[in-house]
């Protein structure tokens, strides 16, 4: 899985050269991924960490970095290629692009453009699930920068005063777009937060994908069993700017030079080969994940774009063709 | 067949609701001990806790939760308690619910009723008395209701109810009490208005409190002979246009009255499309851009009333 | 200052009859004070026992229930009834009323009709102390229910990571409306909030003034000697309905009862007494309290209403005349 | 005079005043390292970071503090990235900044200008995409201004800083990088609309970058002997009713054509007003009702062209 996210994140990524206009970048137009492209390249073991302990009627809320999340939760990565495309196959029928990538039919029920906005949304499914007495979980990832938005707190809050089955991710990048977080948020960040509600939190190294997943697994186990709600805060690193073109100039190279040590590819490699997996091995997993994706780019780019007439589809039922 | 009041029509039609459909299930502040206006009265003793849900004060939370119910097979009403405090959920009603639909390509549905009670509430000052139905009209993926009577409020509750698209349902602070005779068999479709008065010489158009305004205001001019057609337009969006355009198209002469304020209010809207589509003569009446103030005296000038709408129509008649 | 509190509150209740719609009541129109009324009736310790070690340039925002801290911080009580009553003669210019209650003057920023909102307002205003280097400090009242909106945490948040010169005070009277705050509010309360951000909390009994500000004295110490915010939790009742219409029969009545024997006047009696002050002398502080607020209702009785055409000035400059 | 772009015209303007008038202070999210449009480049170099403050994404209480800031002395530029993140502040705009100064009954004032950017930013869909300035024409106390070129961005940023009021301040999104001759001892009033073209057949009313289109499409009537006259608002409160009404009567046909949906935009209120007031025959272009799309077709389809506006300019003339 995290070979997947990595290949699909450098394939966007080169499908996204200047498509937006921010960062000094002037968008050009031509580029077949266009808008706000924001890559989760370096932060795949917290998608596979958790999501690998998921069932398909479990649901996920997620950022605007929510490429890895989607794919970790079962999404299929040619209809997630086609939407960062606009066309007409993609899962959103080109309406919704990289910031609102969803795929409900595994549970994944969007990114969002909006930060922590997810968060109460996986909340309300979360207690839709109590009340509608299903076997499910709800999970929610969210940003380093998202915990200083109220709704964070105001969930945290009300899952634990209801007691409900949700797991909060907070996938620590170390950055909030141009702004190192830690500079702008006080106390010992998200678990502490989580366990002022009474909500029992974990940290974890977000770089290795055991660590993630052998902690996710207790925690989705305890959910599961009705002792309420989980945070886990997993650490890892931005290796892009905020967005695909943001060079950013604004951190010190240093800081990227030494987290591309803890590349969590790498590290799973070494756990791999420490476990005795062939070199050669290791290398076909991720060889056949960026054919998988190649092929993906392939059809995305042969793909139908929407019709225009599909600009007006699906916004409501009521009153639908009255647009002036 | 029953005479009840704004509040207990709309708590009725919550509960026929609740017991018709399992899905339909209702969150916010206080409504546990049935709402502080009586609009959810008796509901959590019929349906529990979990279906009729007290919440802590989050109200970005409270929408943004309900979105995620929608999202998994509820029918969420939210209770916002009035409009202006749905000021604090803005993200979640017009980001989140709005747009959810289309944004996913039509993944998913947000059936969601979003009660935000509108209006001046006597001596309730500037941050309770907001009327901002027409934000809301601007706003694709909603539909936008405001009833004036306990009939309606029973029925286009139902209907919001069954739409399938999230409602921006817009009771007003001040007709909790009013009484009326309620026949739930009776459906209120959306989008339709009702013609609350005929007259020839005019037409007044308005919705929410006003609409009794205009009706006591027609009783005003009518004792000068002038009648003025009253239609109580229910549903903002969609709006009925032919309503609307048959009642202009037979007096010429058009004023729309709402107590919001009048700059960027809806009936700039309904003025604007008249005059761009009929060679009817509009007029509008709505409140001044200020802030409603606590005093009677200073809250009085910022309300719509009866002889305010009486002098607009005599002003449109003359032109 | 308690007696002061307690014998306007009394006499606003008073006068407030038939004064508003809600919770089965109708408004009746002769009321003399309209609208929503909150009384702080039973909370004057808290007001009290907080304002005392502050200055007049030290800066205060209130809730919807504010009188008390109003007239704590220095407001004129003549002046504060005329507001209620809606007079031209009123601190707002009958503008107001109640929920917005404000005196300028002594740094009193408003009260605030909507829950919670009033934090980051004084959280502004302890940025802008700092920002102008000025010599005083940012006091925020606020409600056990408020801490459950996000702006609270938000707040939070920002004070510590800027280290700014706030006392955060939650009022806690155990009830939110209808609510009791205990069912909606997950964790050890607001003290375990702030401290998860960082911010030294304490809990105090906030019947007991004594007690109030021996805490609030040290807490305001620190803050003035640029050692950050803190938070104060004071646990107190609310002896009356959520507004002054509401027969609060959603409430155990035995509730109350218990309550009114920590009645913070009577608490402050006892201790006075045991300090040898002579119960004559304790009483004649109420009396002249009582005195002082029937003057202050019959003059606010008396006084002018505004003219009509306040309700068209101080809404803004530009533009102004422009109302249509 | 030199020639900048739309975002540097802003930072320079910002700057000027900064060093005018101590009181002035900048918040918000990454305006540290310029703003991601550089629309506040340099500024923290120069001012340091308690005048210019990042701050956490804490949206509500960037501008629940702004307003305590103002409250207090000083005069903050509160920055809210796009329109649509500006929703989750809601409150903190339209119930305490907007309200404030009048609750208070004048004890207090909120000089504040708050940034919040519109329209379509390409390929950004329906969450970053959206232009509500007519929300605020509705909201009494604010001041709403839209400029549509680096000079009025100058100028406007310095009336608006100076005019003592909340000021809803509306940059495009994609205006950014628009360069333009600025000249910063050239005042722009607040309140007075800019004649951007002459013509005597019909009158384009607009503002922002909907603006640049209605200059296109005066360009392609032109082609057809038509001449349009194009007026840009650029204070859309208060608006420029003089300027309006004087090419209203001397072409009698006007035409609002802006970015935001139509559906109960400010054209609305032109257009209602003009037709109460005067004999001028009126007509918008507003965007669908609709979000917008990711995908060009999509997103082309809810957009208002220059070609587009030719065509509604000849329906208008026709009638
Ligand atoms: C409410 C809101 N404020 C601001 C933004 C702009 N923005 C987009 S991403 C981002 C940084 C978020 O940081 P974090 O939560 O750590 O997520 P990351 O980008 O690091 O994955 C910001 C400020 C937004 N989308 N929504
Ligand atoms: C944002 C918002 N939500 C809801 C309300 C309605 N309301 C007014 S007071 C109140 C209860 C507040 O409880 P608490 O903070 O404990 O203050 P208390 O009334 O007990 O002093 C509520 C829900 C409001 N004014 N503002
Ligand atoms: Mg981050
Ligand atoms: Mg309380």
């Amino acid at each position: 899985m995290m070979c997947r996210i990595r290949a699909f994140e450098d394939a966007a990524e080169e499908a996204s050269r200047g498509g937006v206009a921010a960062f000094g970048q002037q968008a050009v137009g031509q580029a077949q991924v266009r808008g706000p492209l924001h890559l989760s390249t370096g932060q795949e073991a917290v998608a596979a960490g958790v999501c690998r302990h998921l069932r398909p009627n479990d649901y996920l809320t997620s950022t605007h970095r929510g490429h890895g999340h989607t794919l970790a939760k079962g999404a299929d990565l040619e209809r997630m290629m086609h939407e960062l495309f606009g066309k007409a196959t993609g899962f959103c029928g080109g309406r919704g692009g990289s910031m609102h990538i969803a795929d409900f039919s595994v549970g994944m029920l969007g990114a969002n453009g909006v930060v922590a906005a997810g968060i109460p949304i996986a909340l309300g499914a979360a207690q839709s699930i109590k009340i509608r007495r299903v076997d499910a979980i709800a999970v929610t990832f969210f940003g380093d920068g998202a915990i200083n938005r109220g709704p964070f707190a105001e969930s945290l809050n009300w899952a634990a005063a209801f007691n409900l089955p949700i797991l909060f991710v907070c996938e620590d990048n170390q950055w909030s777009a141009t702004t190192k977080t830690g500079t702008m948020s006080a106390g010992q960040g998200a678990a502490a937060r989580a366990r002022s509600f009474g909500i029992e939190a974990e940290v974890v190294d977000g770089n290795d994908v055991g660590a993630v997943s052998e902690t996710a697994r207790g925690m989705i186990a305890d959910i599961r069993a009705g002792k309420g709600p989980r945070l886990l805060h997993a650490r890892t690193y931005r290796f892009k700017g905020h967005v695909s073109v943001d060079p950013a100039i604004y951190r010190d190279p240093k800081e990227l030079e030494a987290a591309l040590k803890s590349d969590p590819l790498l590290v799973t490699a070494a756990q791999l080969r420490a476990h005795g997996v062939a070199p050669t091995e290791i290398d076909a997993v991720l060889q056949a994940a960026r054919t998988e994706v190649a092929r993906a780019v392939e059809t995305a780019g042969q793909a139908p774009w929407p019709a225009a007439s599909d600009a007006f589809s699906q916004i409501q039922d009521t009153g639908a063709g009255q647009w002036l | 067949m029953a005479v009840m009041n704004y509040a207990a029509a709309a708590a009725t039609s919550l509960g026929d609701a609740m017991r018709r459909d399992s899905a339909v299930v209702a969150l916010g502040e206080d409504v546990g001990r049935g709402g502080i206006f009586g609009q959810y009265r008796g509901l959590q003793e019929a349906f529990g806790s979990e279906r009729v849900i007290d919440t802590p004060i989050s109200e970005a939370t409270i929408m943004g939760a309900a979105v995620g119910m929608a999202l998994t097979g509820l029918k969420p009403v939210i209770e916002l308690r009035v409009i202006d405090f749905a000021l604090c959920a803005m993200d979640e009603i017009i980001n989140q619910a709005a747009k959810n639909r289309y944004m996913f390509g039509g993944q998913s549905h947000v059936p969601a009723v979003i009660r935000m009670p509108i209006g001046i509430w006597s001596a309730s000052a500037a941050q309770h008395s907001q009327s901002l139905e027409s934000w809301f009209t601007h706003v694709p993926g909603l539909v936008v209701v405001a009833p004036a009577t306990p009939q309606d409020n029973y029925g286009l509750l139902q209907a919001a109810l069954q739409c399938g698209d999230p409602v921006a349902y817009f009771e007003h602070k001040e007709l909790w009490a009013l009484d009326g005779e309620v026949d739930p068999g009776q459906p209120v479709p959306l989008g339709k208005a009702a013609l609350r008065r005929s007259g020839d010489d005019l037409t007044i158009i308005s919705w929410s409190k006003a609409v009794h305004w205009s009706l006591d205001a027609a009783e005003i001019l009518a004792r000068d002979g002038i009648e003025a057609e009253v239609i109580d337009l229910r549903t903002l969006w969609p709006w009925d246009r032919e309503a609307v355009f048959a009642s202009a198209a037979k007096t010429g002469r058009v004023l729309v009255a709402h107590e919001a304020i009048q700059v960027a209010g809806f009936g700039a809207e309904i003025a604007a499309t008249l005059a761009e589509q009929t060679d009817a003569r509009v007029a509008r009446l709505g409140g001044p851009r200020a802030p409603v103030g606590y005093a009677p005296v200073l809250e009085a000038e910022t309300r719509v009333t009866p002889s305010r709408i009486a002098a607009k129509a005599r002003e449109l008649l003359a032109r």
